[in-house]
């Protein structure tokens, strides 16, 4: 009946739209609506703050399932969210920090900074990339859903069967990771082939591979781990889901199946994804301490290799999350001697850092703030790391409180700082303002401290016997204290959160003009104007040398000098097909959710559909005409 | 704002190589390149876990009494065929040979039905004899690698369809060429997956 | 500012004493204190990688402190200092350098992970233990000996005891961390381990990965015991006195053999049917804890056969909320005669 | 849109007039030929039974890079960069897919 009502609702709205029969003038109004604009962007400036706001939004989502985690440890034997509503909260902490917030902010950044780094003035598919944060939004939308209908993913962010089975998960919660992880997945996929494309054809005349800004770079090598990191994860979960939904047995031992293949999907993806959440920040690490201390990136050509050898090693490597599955000597010790090898690039990483502010003049800006608050923090993460590609060592730390506060280090002391230098590095060239330096500093130091006193003392709480993913202790465990100073330091991150927040708004409301080059820049993205005009660039820079502006500004030249005439700017015109699609994909994921086979059909049809329609479109964009770009030129130097 | 760009594209400019010729046609194949780069790691997941689960039969019938050799080589001729006859309609489009480009996708489009047809007819029998997708651990991973190809050419097909349909409403210009190119590199490369598919499904499955 | 910058050093000193405290207590089961030669391996492997690691991690923070104080930006100056490409020297010796690091670890790390991985010898006359897990306690077959148990796993001191796990439904995994080491415990594969115990005592143990709602609670206990004690202990597993004394712990097996029978089992007694869903109870009267979590009293025993769910989340266990006052009663006289 | 036709330097080489079919129904005739030895040589039972697995994806390989490098029209000079990321999607390939079957 169901079925019957929805299929006669979607076939009046083919009808509607095929014959035009449907109410122009409020489609005419919806047009008109600013919000129509932000939803139809293809302007990879706009997609990259729309990821921001929706990275953000997440990830005060995700903090408060933290404190909620916190609170529950706060003194032993709390019975204030035990059982599976502990396990929901910290599978969807884990899976919202890892894929609803670290990776959308990161594409928040390159989205912003790498075509304007790259001298281009667009990204090389527009359509994909406003189709991948459409995709993003409806997947972590899509996933926390299941908070409202009552039944979250409760067999953590690895989700490892059988604990994800139906024998073991009854209900929806797993499927909604299933389908919110797959329809996420896709669009960052598609995200990743377009910045791999857009860094290698659309760079600026002169601009070679080895005079790419250091973000770029690394933009562009993680694109590359997303690129072949994904399809596991996306086989891995079409495997989990055929069980699921279609009685499949891949899983089931019962059945000949084995368990053991999942974590294999899912840690050949999970391992890349580490470092595709890691690489862009070591990316703006670099370029805001070089331009802090005033000095070029020491060892530019090491880091790039670096980079490379980073991202090829960490396909090699995702076993280490397994050793004690039982794989045998053979394949732990290969595995761990693999595992190692990846210090090495990391730590050149680490030293360039240091002999790049070595002889500068370091200014400590916000942002630079982060930075140096990085290097301590990452540091740790990085040596824990090589502590724990030991094999036997691992036994004793493995899913304990000791591998919580090792990837808390990375991920927070490497992704998060790194997101929020960036931010405070790149926000004048996203609003045409800065960041309040005073709220700055004071976010800075509340959530610094805070993150020490939360992972500093869990290494502790590992290492005296407390696994992780539980949700109580005993008092006799002797583990009170150090968990009570873990949720006090939780509280402060809090608070630095909400310093952030009201920087924001604070500094939203005044809006001081903060000029094109306000950090006394190095790379191209500072020779436009603040915010920068829609087509980044009036005319195509000619790149002359690594820190391209910098190197003009050397030369006495206020300006880069232009690779082409002024002439008129070629655009692709905005387009609702893909918010149109996702919503394809968003009922299918729906549809699917609720075990509603004919829904989640319906739902791909009118992808095909769009996709069908797409095709058949004939759209070459439009020209901004020269005097519009002089008057906007002559605005911005005003 | 400004005016909408005007397509002048026609058949008498279109240069030699034009998947080569504008910036969005080079973007477009190298795009489609990387998709390539990460649907191979996506099968070759799906055949790891075909080749960890395939003896997980559970009483049903085992590969080598399943496998249908002649059929499979009849299969693979027809899908090796059409991987020709594709690359001879992008020779068509290098000639600017609209009659060569239409006659060879739609035999590429009709060989791909083809085989579409014989793999149903396939998993028909299959199912007949007891290896469905819920019976055992190798039936499950069986029809989720054959089938996601078997999607795959049928993703292919219904593609390149349209794509003929534009052919005949647009002509041959700097729009439906680059396409044209793409949904052949597409074709080769369900073509690839079935090389390994014939080789490691069904003839390892019978060396046993 | 300058109050703001108080605050920040408060703050921090704050932090400081904080991070002194948490060193204070002394906890219960510790990676840090092994009292088994597993264990001790891999301390020392820990050992040897944090001093490795505290060098490095010194390297860095010596030069990055002296970085920050010596290269600041000092007010009016606004020179621009030399852009350095790099230098290859320096380079060469932080890539080199690691990498000599990252060998003396690597070495006795693939030689402890074999040595690990080796089977006890015939001459080491070690116990076997198979080892189930379920949802959420654990089952402790001594096969040699032919009895099984639950969540307490008895061995004698200075032996090797060869642990053969494996699971029953998901995967968990078995952790005393003052013994040595987690392994898995997967579901249709059978995994093994070697442990030993140096000093007599009781050492907790964990399930370390993540089984569902009683995740948290499926806890069990090392028993070591001299070798002789052990072998008292093992004789009268065999030989268990489960027979109702008084007239209490007659309908107390009355009520059992109605109520527990299904799940639970107990040796030697004269019972029909012997359940192998739950936990063997012989000799319950005799273990420290109730399902592993409840100190084993009257009290504690009637709080769990009332809300087992209360007591441990997702347990399988029914509420015998149901029982009259004197069957309950009778039920807990006659579980804890069983010895 | 001709306004936009730009040739790089890569193009610039390639030569104006189009390639012959011959290349191609050679390749062509190559992959039936390897097809035809690969059922062959598991149903005539001609190679050594330990070398038909190993023997028949050589087979398969030479024919992907048959179709890599004639049907699908990549080369090594002009396409360094889509040579280098089909060539890791390959071997990163061949890692899962071994990995999964040994380990799994």
């Amino acid at each position: 009946m169901a079925t019957l009502v929805i299929l006669i609702v979607f076939a009046l709205f083919l009808t509607a739209i095929w014959t035009g029969g449907y109410d122009k003038q409020l489609l005419n109004r919806f047009r008109s609506h600013w919000l129509w604009d932000w939803i139809t962007t293809v302007d990879h400036k706009k997609i990259g703050i729309l990821y921001l706001i929706g990275g953000a939004f997440f990830f005060i989502i995700g903090g408060i399932e933290a404190l909620l985690i916190r609170i529950q440890l706060l003194v032993p034997n709390n019975d204030f969210m035990v059982g599976d509503t502990f396990n929901e909260l910290l599978s969807m902490h884990g899976t919202t920090m890892i894929f609803f917030v670290a990776m959308p902010l990161l594409f928040a950044l390159m989205n912003v900074a790498v075509p304007l780094q790259i001298g281009a003035r667009d990204v090389a598919f527009p359509f994909l990339n406003s189709l991948g944060f459409w995709l993003f939004l409806a997947g972590g939308i899509l996933m926390n859903l299941s908070w409202i209908f009552g039944n979250a993913p409760d067999a953590g962010w690895t989700n490892y069967v059988p604990i994800a089975s139906n024998e073991f998960s009854p209900g929806t919660g797993i499927d909604y990771y299933v389908l919110g992880l797959q329809i996420s997945g896709i669009g960052t996929t598609m995200g990743g082939i377009n910045f791999l494309v857009t860094i290698i054809n659309m760079r600026a005349p002169g601009m070679s591979l080895l005079r790419m800004p250091m973000f770029t770079w690394t933009s562009f090598v993680a694109s590359s781990l997303i690129l072949f990191g994904f399809p596991p994860l996306t086989a891995g979960l079409f495997l989990v889901m055929f069980e699921r939904l279609f009685g499949a047995n891949f899983f089931d031992v019962a059945m000949g199946g084995n368990p053991v293949i999942w974590q294999h999907l899912f840690w050949i993806f999970g391992h890349p994804e580490v470092y595709i959440v890691i690489l862009p920040a070591f990316g703006v690490m670099s370029d805001v301490i070089s331009n802090f201390s005033k000095k070029r990136l020491f060892g530019y050509t090491s880091m790039v290799f670096a980079t490379i050898l980073i991202g090829f090693l960490g396909f090699m490597v995702w076993a280490h999350h397994m050793f004690t599955v039982g794989m045998g000597p053979v394949a732990n010790s290969i595995f761990a001697v693999a595992t190692m090898a990846i210090a090495v690039p990391t730590g050149i990483k680490v030293f360039n850092w240091l002999f790049t502010m070595w002889g500068g003049k370091i200014r400590f800006t916000t942002a630079m703030l982060w930075a140096v608050g990085f290097i301590p923090t990452f540091v740790m993460g990085g040596v824990t790391g090589v502590m724990l590609a030991s094999p036997p060592a691992d036994y004793q730390y493995h899913d304990s409180y000791f591998v919580v506060a090792h990837f808390h280090y990375v991920l927070i002391g490497g992704t998060v700082f790194g997101i929020f230098a960036g931010l405070y590095y790149w926000w004048p060239k996203m609003f045409g303002h800065k960041l309040g330096e005073t709220l700055g500093k004071w976010h800075f130091g509340l959530f610094f401290i805070g993150f020490h006193l939360t992972f500093f003392i869990q290494h502790f709480i590992g290492l005296y016997g407390m696994p992780r993913r539980h949700f109580t202790y005993q008092p006799e465990d002797g583990l009170t204290t150090l968990n009570q100073i873990s949720t006090v330091g939780a509280f402060f991150m809090a608070a630095g959160t909400i310093v952030w927040l009201i920087n924001i708004i604070k500094s939203a409301r005044s809006a001081i003009p903060a000029g094109n080059d306000p950090w006394d820049g190095r790379t191209l993205e500072w020779a436009i104007s603040s915010p920068a005009p829609e087509y980044n660039f009036a005319q195509l820079p000619q790149v002359r040398s690594l820190d391209a502006f910098w190197f003009e500004k050397m030369e006495g030249n206020k300006k880069m000098i232009p690779a082409e005439p002024l002439g008129p700017i070629h655009m692709p015109s905005s387009t609702h097909w893909p918010f149109i699609m996702t919503i394809g994909f968003f009922i299918s994921g729906l549809g699917f959710v609720f075990r509603s086979l004919e829904v989640g059909v319906l739902g791909l049809i009118l992808v095909f559909l769009t996709m069908f329609i797409r095709s058949f479109e004939q759209d070459h964009g439009y020209h901004i005409e020269l005097d519009e770009i002089e008057k906007t030129e002559k605005g911005a130097n005003a | 704002m400004s005016a909408q760009v005007e397509h002048k594209g026609t058949q008498a400019h279109l240069p030699p190589h034009p998947e080569k010729a504008t910036m969005e046609s080079r973007n477009k194949v190298l795009g489609f390149w990387f998709l390539i780069g990460a649907e191979t790691v996506l099968f070759a997941c799906l055949f790891g876990t075909y080749l960890a689960l395939k003896d997980s039969t559970m009483g049903g019938p085992s590969t080598e009494e399943l496998y249908q050799i002649p059929m499979v080589a009849l299969a693979t001729f027809i899908l090796l065929t059409s991987s020709l006859t594709s690359v001879l309609g992008v020779l068509g489009i290098h000639r600017n040979n609209i009659k060569q480009v239409k006659l060879w996708f739609w035999v590429t489009v009709v060989l791909g039905a083809a085989f579409l047809g014989l793999e149903i007819y396939e998993f028909f029998e299959y199912v007949h004899e007891g290896h469905t997708f819920t019976s055992s651990a190798f039936g499950s991973a069986f029809y989720t690698l054959v089938g996601t190809h078997g999607s795959h050419v049928l993703f292919g097909i219904t593609w390149i369809f349209c794509l003929l349909i534009q052919l005949s409403r647009r002509g041959l210009n700097m729009e439906t060429a680059p396409k044209l190119y793409v949904a052949s590199l597409y074709w080769h490369f369900v073509d690839v997956v079935w090389v390994f598919i014939f080789t490691v499904v069904y003839l390892m499955g019978k060396v046993g | 500012m300058s109050r703001g910058k108080h605050l920040g050093r408060l703050l921090f000193v704050f932090s400081m004493i904080a991070l002194l405290m948490a060193g204070c207590e002394e906890p219960a089961k510790s990676v840090l204190d092994p009292q088994g030669s597993t264990g001790e391996e891999q301390l020392t492997l820990i050992k040897i990688s944090i001093y490795i690691m505290a060098f490095v991690f010194a390297v860095v923070m010596v030069i990055f402190i002296y970085v920050l104080i010596r290269y600041r930006q000092k007010p009016g100056d606004d020179s621009i200092p030399e852009q350095v490409e790099g230098s290859t020297k320096l380079e060469l010796l932080w890539t080199v350098i690691p990498i000599i690091l990252l060998a003396i670890l690597a070495v006795p790390t693939v030689a402890t992970t074999f040595s690990l991985a080796e089977k006890p010898s015939e001459e080491e006359e070690a116990l076997t233990v198979k080892v189930t897990a379920h949802q959420y306690w654990w089952e402790f077959e001594y096969e040699d000996y032919g009895f099984k148990t639950a969540q307490e796993l008895h061995i004698p001191k200075d032996k090797k005891v060869y642990l053969k796990l494996t699971s029953r439904d998901v995967i968990h995994s078995f952790w005393v961390p003052a013994l040595g080491g987690k392994t898995d415990l997967n579901p249709g594969q059978t995994n093994t381990m070697t442990i030993d115990a140096k000093k007599v005592g009781t050492y907790e143990g964990r399930c370390a990965e993540l089984c569902g709602a009683g995740h948290a609670l499926m806890n069990f206990e090392v028993v070591v015991d001299e070798e002789q004690k052990f072998d008292q202990w093992v004789a009268q597993r065999q030989e268990p006195s489960s027979q109702p004394q008084t007239a209490a712990q007659e309908r107390g097996e009355e009520v059992f053999s109605q109520n527990c029978m299904s799940c639970h089992a107990i040796d030697g007694a004269e019972l029909e049917r012997k359940g192998n869903k739950a936990p063997n109870l012989t000799g319950f009267g005799e273990r420290d804890k109730i399902a592993g979590v409840l100190e084993n009293n009257d009290e504690n025993l009637e709080k769990w056969l009332k809300h087992p769910d209360k007591v441990k989340p997702g347990s399988y266990m029914p509420s015998f909320d149901f029982l009259n006052e004197k069957d309950m009663k009778s039920l807990k006289a006659y579980l804890q005669s069983l010895e | 849109m001709e306004t936009e036709v730009q040739q790089n330097q890569a193009q610039q080489e390639t030569d104006p007039t189009p390639e012959s079919a011959v290349k191609h129904l050679l390749s062509f005739a190559l992959m039936i030929g390897l097809t035809l030895v690969a059922f062959a040589a598991v149903m005539l039972e001609v190679v050594p039974a330990g070398m038909v697995i190993p023997f028949i994806l050589v087979l398969a390989v030479i024919q992907v890079f048959l179709q890599l490098f004639t049907f699908m029209h990549l080369d090594l000079k002009n396409n360094r960069m889509t040579v280098t990321f089909v060539m890791m999607g390959l071997i990163i390939g061949a890692i899962c897919a071994v990995a999964l079957f040994v380990l799994g």
